[in-house]
């Protein structure tokens, strides 16, 4: 395959089928995992995209606006798109769509619309209105996420929820053909495409016939599939192969996911964690920069910022860079904090309890091999002043069985989410109330203050003021050492040079192959 | 005693030299003997100190199996990790085989209905693949080395457990129980007596050839990422670990398994000694 | 394959032109086998001459080295043998620079053979007539020729319905059924050699007498026999000359009638002096005497006439087998045994006489009919309460190693039979333990050993010592020597002789073979298919048998040109 | 002689009349076909069972666990969220009529829905086992061919050879399926290139990962066939076979392999169950869809209709594979009649 890249002449060769190699196969094409988004993205137009710098551009709505109170969002869309089922891609269709996910259609929508969201209904054909409980001035950057593809409203209301899951139907550039479960996915062109993004590179059809999704958990699978040209693209290449795929000629491409990194929560409900010196002294025992920097090869960034990632717009510096490498700081906060005492194997003591933290993950899932090697890593330098943590790989069964849900069970909690604006803050810090829970705070931390900070951002239409908001917010959360950032979640795509026009869109960084054709 | 010569007896007892077969088994015994009582006798590093300086090197006579992607010296954590695999295996096999015999025993000498159903309870758990009686067993209890015990011993029961029938009955229907009836003696001092030392006997044997086994089987799962929690040196754990290095570092997957494989054949390579040694009835 | 078949032909032409040459010429014939490195020397200096027509017969005890010695003459020795000879030649050629290829054309066509394990020497997988058909093949017979010269040959040996018993495998065959498959399968080229091993051993009477015949007639068409045999009645039937193997050298060696009448060698004699019959009742077998201690305080033998020790009555066994269908394995079978008293009970294999030693025993319980021991109801009581009687009544087995635990001693086999209260004192217990050995003659030194380290006569002494131990009334003895040496044979029935004299003992004596029966026994039951078919003293049965069936047993009983030295 | 013992063949002492216990071959063999089908009934209501109540005790609330799958995230849920959730599965029941219900299901061969899919667990099972059953397959069949030759090349050889030969299957029989599969993509898809790295179902992907299965199962066969093939050997009727005239080749193919065979027929059974827990791994491995896979995916999402249906579907196999095996046994030897 390396010698390809210089043979090739570079004419563009029609039609073909793209053997792409994913990592993970997701229960339906359309839903709240980011697995779901990447392959629905394929065949879902969404009402808006995110180009390259950010900025929210046409795909099914031509034009969109917001009142001035920020509670009503009008959106004109493109003339004369047609759902592959026939039906049009009307106003109607697109207030369905509203109501469908925020009744559970998709989890992930509904949980970014759920606090808003008021009501949406056509206007005309071409025009729908969405209106909001309180102002959401970056609603359309949410929206160019795949959670929020567009399906028919007749599919919807007239197919089982089977046919919905294995083949949604939309007005994208490819449509399901086939599900071989447990192998691939097979999706064939849509021959009368009208409705590309705005940044897309070309109009028309697609070029491609077809694409072979395919399903390959293993990552030195994927690489040596790619290599021996078995396929055509592979979806995350693990940092230590990431070299040898560049030497190889490969085109690969690397996608910080904005939204939250991956990183820690502390517990700040139960346990240890409740004092700040504790955590704070957690933060400075850690060199997160070489314990990523080893395991990621150079390729994974480290981060500092336990609120969002480097990625995402209204990210603070300033929170990144709250705590370093400081054992002996470190030592002081917990002696400071009473922690004063050490047993024989050096793990601190307080009033003869043992400063021993609990640090749940979902292995293989939430966490892939190179994130459970970087714990290690935190484990292991933690230790140096005292902590001793106790690594529990937790299988997804008992994820979704809610283990190690509750303060109880856990001081830390570990994990990413991906999103386009910081607005992600609200999502993982709304505090937890007993009409209102909100169980995706981790930290347990109800706190109004930190609140009111997000959701005056949330609602500031202003992108300075905004940013200025998100990133008091970031402080805030660093100051307290309520979350720490260990690294950046990555989308990365190597591509055969055979294959050209392939590209990671805006914004989650799944492969777009609208515009992928083979070169001679 | 006679002018003739005695019929010679049909097996000369063979000469006490140990096999050349064993010899390579009894120094890795040896070996996971120290290993196991006192690792850091035979480490040469600290199997959990981070070094990444030294991240992802080959072997070299610094580190004898290489390190991996923390720079932590390879052979220093399967020194160590032999405590925990073999606690495993061992485990297991002594579960499996506990729970074998009860259910043997039960089916082949249990009453009539109790027997039956045994039975019937023994063809139906062997129905079941292994693994998917280990997976069962760590979704209801979640991974750890106990789960792990238990579900690699649960697993291999049945197996065992019909071969724990099979022996009791073949011992009950022998010539010298029929003898022992003969001779007026109790039911139970048979059992106690002829029944159950004969059936359990070679248990001996299959107890080190579980216990090979129930190590691959316990490695088996950490390999899917159900077994002990990181950074424990557990042999299949440090498979796993090194799965996602194997082009790269090639050596995190090939020394692990290639010490897997020793142990289960070591164990094996007992186990049939022992086996060959009852059956020529040496003691 | 032509060129061989002409190449072959070739050869026989060339052969009918020599003088009539000995067919085989062993000269100075050793063989061993290596073992753990080590060679052990098995047979040395065998010679050995068979001219055409001529039967030769190799007698010996067991591990005399005859079967080693019938194999090396057609190569097939076994594993990690080492054979030696200055000249062996087959239809005078040098068959020691014989390659297999050159064995195996000759094998088969050449030299027939019938190996020891009759009953096993057929693939149990495989019809008999594949396995004939197979022999046909390896040489050349076209495949169109062999169905009919297959059953050509199952007729010639005396197979009825060959038609049948090609399509069946050697499961569904009787034992003489499968033997003269057997044989069939050996002659199938007419080969003009043929060695028999052992060609009787394990079968009835009445079966050994056709296989004999069934020799002698190709003998009488030209073929030369080896018959190996450690049965001197048997070879005295068909062999012309005789060599016998002790320990892997001929110790004598001469025209049959000769060396039966008239051996030179003592191991010869005592050979011969083994062999039990009517004749010889009351009389000792073996020049070893019986161990002094059962000889000794001869207690009066109770007359005959008090009441039975054992008494069956009308017993009924059946027996479903797993195809559905019911055996009547015993089928009203009444008898007394009187203290003292030797009851025989012959018959054919599956008459029911190991039945009814069961149901004698108690192991079994009868379908109908009633057992008394000692004038008491037996059979009918439940276990719990014949088990403090089961002392009166014991058993020794053909096969006394499985009837040993093979984890325990000779010592714990033994102390383990004793009475409760010998048991536990332990003076007592060493004292019997002592006695018992001494009755049955063996040393002291077995009493560590494991059942498996002792020879096979050992190890009936051990079972009879086990089976005397709760000093019983009753021993039931099924086939208790038939799996032995007739010398040790011999010993074993002068014990048994010994013992009941000395303690008035009464024994129920099982066996197929009619010559230990009537060296044995007082009085004797004969059985076919369940049912008592005659019973009478031992002289009324054998001398002037009443049913027809006994007629032909005793009728097929070979005779042995008696030595007058054998006194 | 062999003595008949008293308690392996059932034997029914005093059984009646003559008459009745004679019946007609095709009777009994009716019989035995029957007894063969309760006991296969009795093998998969247990295998159900024990599924259906081992995943009863499955840690956490089902309808949190649905509703998990179904969003793919692991968190807490809201009663108003869990009501239609459990109003759908009926999840307010008591766990005996779950069970009824969930039995009459299976008698009807309706295994419900997965929670994750959306689909029906039969639809599921049924894409699947295609490929797992083909690869056990052709594992069982690879493994038979590396068996017999290895096994008729080196038994009986003379203690050199059969250290080596034994050795060997010990070796392979140890060898774990996740390791010899990895050394097996490492050599030969990653190394040497000959296969494909992720063969899919097409005829070259189903190579290795057939492999890995075959490898340690021909070890494990090997060695059961190699004391037989030893044994069958040394037996008077092979030597009587070469007193024939028969030549060691053919004796051992014609003779010998059939007898040694036998226990390797009664391992094949087994193995196309062990086969799919080593699918398991392999699948993983290699990238194959299959049963094995699908088992992990609904394990480890707590899909409890695809598990209790996978369990049957292997316990189905299981019972056929036994009865196959035992078709098999009689084929080969025809003295064992189906008991
Ligand atoms: N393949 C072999 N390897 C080692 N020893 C052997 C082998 N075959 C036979 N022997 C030994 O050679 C001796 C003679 O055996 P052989 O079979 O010739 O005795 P036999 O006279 O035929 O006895 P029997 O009457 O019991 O058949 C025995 O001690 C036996 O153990
Ligand atoms: N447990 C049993 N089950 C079924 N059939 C049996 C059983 N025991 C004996 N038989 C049958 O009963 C018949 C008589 O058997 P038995 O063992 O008493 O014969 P035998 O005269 O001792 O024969 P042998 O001389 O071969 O020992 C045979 O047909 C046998 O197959
Ligand atoms: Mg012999
Ligand atoms: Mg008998």
């Amino acid at each position: 395959a390396a010698g390809s890249a210089s043979s090739s002449s570079g004419e563009r060769v029609e039609g073909g089928t793209i053997v792409y190699a994913h990592q993970q196969e997701p229960p339906c094409v359309f839903g709240g995992w980011i697995e779901q988004a990447y392959l629905s993205y394929q065949v879902l137009d969404n009402l808006v995209s995110l180009d390259e710098d950010g900025e929210v551009v046409p795909w099914l709505a031509e034009e969109w606006s917001a009142s001035e109170d920020g509670l009503t969002w009008t959106f004109t869309l493109q003339e004369g798109v047609q759902f592959t089922d026939g039906t049009p891609v009307d106003a109607e269709a697109i207030a369905y769509n509203f109501d469908y996910w925020v009744a559970g259609g998709n989890s992930t929508a509904q949980v970014w619309l759920q606090d808003y969201y008021e009501s949406a209904n056509a206007v005309d054909e071409r025009t729908v209105e969405i209106h909001l409980k309180a102002p959401y001035p970056r609603l359309a950057d949410n929206l160019t996420q795949g959670y929020f593809g567009i399906q028919s409203q007749h599919a919807l209301e007239t197919r089982s929820d089977e046919e919905n899951c294995a083949a949604p139907i939309g007005s994208g550039a490819f449509t399901v053909e086939h599900w071989t479960r447990g192998q691939n996915i097979t999706l064939v062109r849509n021959d009368e495409y009208t409705s590309w993004p705005a940044n897309a590179e070309h109009t028309g059809p697609a070029y491609v016939e077809r694409i072979d999704w395919r399903f390959v958990p293993d990552g030195t699978t994927r690489v040596a599939a790619l290599q021996s040209g078995e396929v055509d693209a592979v979806y995350d290449v693990p940092a230590v192969q990431w070299q040898s795929v560049e030497d190889g000629g490969f085109e690969l491409h690397r996608y910080i996911t904005p939204g939250r990194p991956q990183q820690l929560s502390f517990d700040t409900k139960e346990g240890p964690f409740t004092d700040q010196l504790v955590r704070q002294a957690f933060a400075y025992s850690l060199d997160r920069e070489e314990i990523v920097g080893t395991i990621g090869h150079g390729v994974i960034p480290w981060e500092g910022n336990g609120g969002v990632s480097q990625a995402t717009p209204g990210y603070s510096e300033k929170a990144a860079g709250w705590y370093s490498y400081d054992p002996d700081r470190a030592n002081e906060l917990l002696d400071e904090a009473g922690w004063t005492e050490r047993n024989s194997d050096g793990v601190r003591l307080k009033d003869g309890e043992p400063l021993k933290v609990v640090l749940p993950y979902g292995a293989g899932s939430i966490l892939n091999a190179d994130g459970a090697a970087i714990l290690q890593g935190v484990k292991e330098q933690a230790s140096e002043v005292g902590f001793d943590v106790e690594l529990v790989p937790v299988p997804q069964s008992e994820l979704f069985a809610g283990a190690y849900s509750t303060p109880e069970e856990r001081d830390f909690e570990v994990g990413y989410w991906t999103s386009v604006t910081a607005g992600i803050l609200y999502i993982n810090w709304r505090p937890s109330t007993e009409e209102a829970p909100n169980y995706n705070n981790g930290a347990f931390y109800d706190d109004p203050e930190l609140a009111a900070i997000i959701l005056e951002a949330n609602s500031t239409a202003d992108v300075e003021a905004q940013n200025a908001l998100y990133a008091k917010a970031q402080e805030y959360i660093a100051e307290r050492a309520l979350a720490i950032g260990l690294y950046d979640r990555l989308s990365t795509l190597a591509v055969d040079p055979s294959l050209r026009g392939v590209w990671q869109e805006h914004a989650q960084g799944g492969p777009t192959f609208y515009d992928a054709h083979f070169v001679q | 005693m006679t002018a003739l010569r005695p019929a010679r007896s049909p097996s000369r007892p063979s000469r006490r030299r140990a096999p050349w077969s064993l010899a390579p088994a009894a120094a890795l015994v040896g070996f996971l003997g120290i290993a196991l009582v006192a690792p850091q006798v035979l480490a040469t590093h600290d199997p959990f100190a981070l070094d990444y300086a030294a991240a992802l090197q080959p072997p070299s006579l610094a580190h004898w199996f290489g390190t991996d992607e923390s720079g932590r010296d390879l052979y220093s954590r399967v020194v160590f990790g032999t405590r925990e695999s073999l606690a495993i295996g061992l485990g297991a096999a002594a579960v499996g085989l506990a729970g074998a015999i009860v259910l043997g025993a039960l089916a082949a000498l249990g009453p009539r209905p109790v027997a039956a159903a045994v039975d019937r309870l023994l063809e139906v758990l062997f129905a079941f693949p292994a693994l998917l009686l280990a997976l069962l067993l760590i979704a209801i209890a979640g991974p750890s080395a106990l789960t792990q015990i238990l579900a690699v011993g649960v697993g291999t029961a049945p197996g065992y457990a019909r071969m724990v029938r099979g022996q009791i009955l073949a011992a009950k229907n022998s010539g010298y129980v029929q003898a022992a009836v003969a001779l007026g003696h109790t039911r139970w001092r048979i059992l106690r007596a002829h029944v159950l030392p004969n059936a359990l006997r070679p248990l001996v044997a299959v107890f080190a050839l579980s216990v090979g086994q129930s190590i691959v089987w316990a490695s088996s799962l950490s390999f899917l990422g159900l077994g002990v929690a990181p950074p424990s040196p557990e042999w299949g754990a440090l498979l796993d670990a090194g799965r996602t290095y194997i082009v790269q570092a090639g050596w995190l997957v090939v020394i692990p398994g290639l010490v897997i494989v020793a142990l289960a054949l070591t164990a094996t390579t007992l186990g049939r000694h022992l086996q060959a040694g009852l059956e020529r009835g040496e003691k | 394959m032509t060129a061989i078949d002409t190449a072959v032909r070739f050869e026989r032409a060339e052969r009918r032109d020599v003088p009539p040459a000995p067919r085989l010429r062993v000269r100075g014939l050793d063989v061993g086998f290596r073992v753990d490195g080590a060679v052990r020397r098995i047979v040395s200096g065998v010679d050995l001459d068979l001219a055409p027509g001529e039967c030769v017969a190799i007698v010996g005890e067991s591990g005399s080295g005859k079967s080693v010695t019938a194999r090396s003459l057609v190569g097939l020795t076994g594993r990690g043998a080492v054979v030696e000879a200055e000249e062996l030649s087959l239809h005078g050629r040098d068959v020691r620079r014989f390659r297999s290829r050159d064995w195996r054309r000759v094998r088969g066509r050449e030299v027939g053979f019938v190996l020891q394990d009759a009953l096993v020497s057929l693939d149990p997988l495989r019809p008999v007539g594949a396995e004939i058909a197979e022999a046909l093949r390896l040489h050349g017979v076209p495949r169109g020729e062999r169905r009919a010269r297959v059953l050509e040959l199952l007729a010639a040996v005396g197979v009825p319905l060959p038609e049948l018993r090609a399509r069946q495998r050697p499961g569904a065959l009787s034992g003489g059924l499968r033997q003269r498959a057997l044989l069939a399968s050996a002659i199938a080229l007419d080969p003009d050699v043929i060695i028999a091993d052992e060609p009787t051993t394990a079968l009835d009477v009445t079966v050994q007498a056709q296989v004999l015949s069934l020799l002698e007639e190709r003998k009488r068409r030209g073929a030369s026999i080896v018959l190996i045999s450690h049965d001197l009645s048997v070879v005295a039937r068909l062999a012309d000359r005789i060599l016998v193997m002790r320990s892997g050298s001929v110790v004598e060696q001469g025209p049959s009638t000769d060396v039966l009448r008239n051996p030179v060698h003592d191991y010869t004699r005592a050979l011969i002096a083994a062999v039990p019959s009517a004749a010889t009742r009351g009389r000792a077998l073996s020049p070893v005497a019986p161990p002094a201690a059962a000889l000794g305080s001869s207690r009066p033998a109770p007359a005959a006439a008090d009441a039975p020790v054992l008494r069956a009555r009308g017993l009924v066994k059946r027996f479903v087998r797993p195809d559905g269908t019911e055996t009547r394995a015993v089928d009203g079978v009444s008898f007394d045994l009187a203290p003292g008293e030797t009851l025989g009970i012959v018959g054919e294999s599956g008459s029911g006489k190991s039945t009814t030693a069961k149901l004698a025993l108690g192991l079994e319980e009868p379908d109908a009919g009633t057992v008394e021991v000692l004038g008491e109801p037996w059979s009918p009581l439940p276990e719990s309460r014949r088990r403090e009687r089961r002392r009166l009544i014991s058993v020794v087995d053909q096969d006394p190693l499985s009837s040993f635990d093979p984890r325990w001693n000779v010592e714990r086999i033994l102390v383990d039979a004793l009475p409760e209260a010998e048991r536990r004192d332990a003076a007592r217990r060493r004292a019997r333990v002592r006695e018992l050995l001494e009755l049955v003659g063996l040393p002291e030194a077995v009493l560590a050993r494991f059942p498996l380290r002792l020879s096979g006569g050992q190890r009936q002494r051990v079972a009879i010592a086990r089976a005397l131990a709760p000093r019983p009334s009753v021993i039931v003895l099924d086939e208790a020597v038939s799996a032995l040496d007739v010398t040790i044979q011999a010993q074993i029935l002068d014990l048994l002789t010994a013992l009941q004299r000395s303690s008035g003992v009464a024994y129920l004596f099982i066996s197929h073979d009619l010559g230990v029966i009537s060296h044995l026994s007082d009085r004797v039951l004969v059985m076919k298919d369940g049912v008592v078919v005659e019973e009478g003293t031992a002289e009324s049965v054998f001398e002037r048998p009443a049913h027809p069936y006994t007629r032909e047993l005793v009728a097929s009983i070979p005779d042995l040109p008696l030595a007058a030295s054998a006194s | 002689m062999t003595r008949t013992s008293s308690s392996d063949a059932p034997v029914v002492a005093g059984a009646p009349a003559p008459a009745a216990a004679r019946p007609s071959r095709l009777r009994s063999a009716g019989r035995l076909l029957a007894g063969r089908v309760v006991s296969a009934v009795v093998v998969l209501w247990g295998a159900a069972t024990v599924a259906f109540f081992a995943q009863q005790l499955l840690p956490g609330d089902r309808a949190t666990v649905i509703l998990n799958i179904r969003t793919g995230r692991a968190q807490r849920r809201t009663p108003e969220e869990l009501e239609p959730i459990i109003a759908q599965f009926g999840l307010d029941r008591s766990v005996l009529q779950q069970y009824l219900d969930f039995l009459r299901g299976l008698v009807v061969g309706d295994f419900g829905t997965s929670y994750q899919q959306f689909r029906p667990v039969t639809a599921i099972l049924g894409e699947q086992l295609a490929a797992t059953v083909t690869l056990s397959l052709v594992a069982i069949a690879i493994s038979w061919v590396l068996m017999v030759v290895w096994v008729t090349l080196t038994a009986g050889r003379g203690p050199r050879v059969g250290a080596v030969g034994s050795g060997v299957d010990v070796v392979a029989a140890g060898l774990p399926h996740y390791w010899l599969g990895i050394i097996l993509l490492l050599v030969f898809a990653l190394g040497l290139r000959w296969f494909p790295v992720m063969g899919g179902t097409g005829p070259a992907g189903i190579v290795l990962p057939a492999l890995t299965l075959a490898i340690p199962l021909a070890g494990f066969m090997a060695q059961a066939t190699r004391t037989e093939f030893e044994r069958a050997l040394e037996q008077p009727f092979v030597v009587s076979a070469r007193m024939r005239g028969m030549g060691d080749t053919a004796v051992r193919l014609r003779h010998v392999l059939r007898h040694a065979v036998l226990p390797a027929v009664t391992l094949s059974g087994w193995a196309l169950g062990a086969t799919l827990s080593g699918a398991v791994v392999v699948e993983s491995i290699f990238s194959r869809p299959g049963i094995g896979s699908v088992l992990v995916t609904a394990v480890n999402s707590q899909d409890l209709p695809v598990v209790v249906g996978v369990v049957t579907l292997v316990a189905v196999v299981y019972v056929v594979a036994n009865l196959a095996v035992d078709i098999a046994y009689t084929l080969i030897d025809p003295r064992v009649r189906l008991s």
